[in-house]
């Protein structure tokens, strides 16, 4: 599947802010991530599909967009 | 400096005059007894060395506006209160700048109190929001809320 | 609408101006991170089927500033505040006005919220002023905090 | 003794604000102020001698200020 990735905060520094990447699910999406980007391993993530967090793993559709978000710091 | 229906985000520092032109809007409301306010203000913190100079607040604004309105929903599912405003800055924010406001208005003083330190609390925890920090050296830090 | 050193006392309703005022001239205290603030507006109580249109504020002058400087200092001692504010009214203020403002200021906003919540509380409970509570219908009943 | 009596709050609806009057102490003020006002007589009040407020009775000096204050209602 073809996926729309965005990320934010402290990812910026490493990733592009948005760009399509193909994967069958969470799980893949990160393992290719943390293969090409080595300082992706230790970080702490959280993960939106279609502006809901997930918790656990999740088979992508065509065209979901994802968040990959660290920890908040707002306030 | 525009802010939509239910757009939390204010661009730059949120001035003091917005703080004024809140409570003004409220003299109208004879049920209203009681204002709590919370202000946060941009620290010259200093780390490693290096002071902070601004913060630059960026945000996932489609997920922080969804997750503003069920943080609203329940915040006045639990208190009675007459009204509750929130704005957060977007964008570059200085040392003794405004950047964040929250306010809410009761009848009685406990309502309105303790709402509004929910309200703090629960939009540093979970509201999609980041700061960086930029010393004044021109190098940055990613902020950690602890 | 004048105000002495250490008086806190503002004849008539405290302007929302003066909020935003109190609020500007804490930009230049780089140590600050968070700010509390708290305001009492007049409440259009109904009593026996009479609706509060005003509140008349008289005071023990004297004997006010003198526990206000004990409770300054006490809630100086128990919280690591940079600033405390404290405005109450004396005379008449009426319905949807403002008749107390708290403010503190602090680097970490615990301080700041726990120190104004307990000026709240401590004013209203050990402070000689006394609200007379006018009605539309030109009678009065004198206030009572519960 | 004669002492300055300050009245404050719904008291200023039964007696003057400000007036002289020659008492001993505290009881004997309380007590002169009750037989002549009958409504004092159950009220809530509070004492202060010279700014201080006073928990027992307090013997006057001569030009003593006696505040006498109804429970506070600010806020």
């Amino acid at each position: 599947m073809k996926v729309q990735v965005k990320t934010f905060g402290s990812l910026t520094d490493i990733l592009a802010k948005e760009f399509y990447i193909t994967a069958n699910d969470t799980t893949e999406l990160l393992a290719t991530l943390s293969r090409d980007h080595a300082e992706l391993a230790q970080r702490s993530l959280l993960i939106a599909v279609n502006n809901t967090i997930i918790k656990t793993a999740v088979t992508f559709q065509e065209n979901d967009i994802v968040a990959l978000m660290p920890p908040y710091s707002g306030g | 400096m525009t802010k939509q229906k239910n757009d939390i985000f204010f661009q730059g520092p949120i001035p003091a005059t917005l703080v004024a032109e809140a409570i003004s809007k409220h003299h109208n409301k004879p049920e209203i007894g009681a204002h709590s306010i919370f202000l946060g203000q941009i620290r010259a913190d200093q780390i490693d060395g290096k002071i902070v100079k601004a913060i630059d607040y960026t945000t996932n604004r489609e997920l922080a506006l969804l997750k503003m309105e069920e943080i609203r929903e329940a915040i006045f599912d639990k208190y009675p209160l007459a009204c509750m405003h929130v704005y957060h800055s977007e964008g570059e924010v200085r040392v003794g700048e405004i950047c964040f406001f929250v306010f809410t208005s009761s009848a009685h003083r406990r309502a309105a109190m303790d709402a509004c330190d929910e309200l703090v609390e629960r939009i540093k925890k979970e509201m999609p929001i980041w700061g960086k920090e930029l010393f004044e050296d021109d190098t940055h830090q990613w902020k950690i809320n602890r």
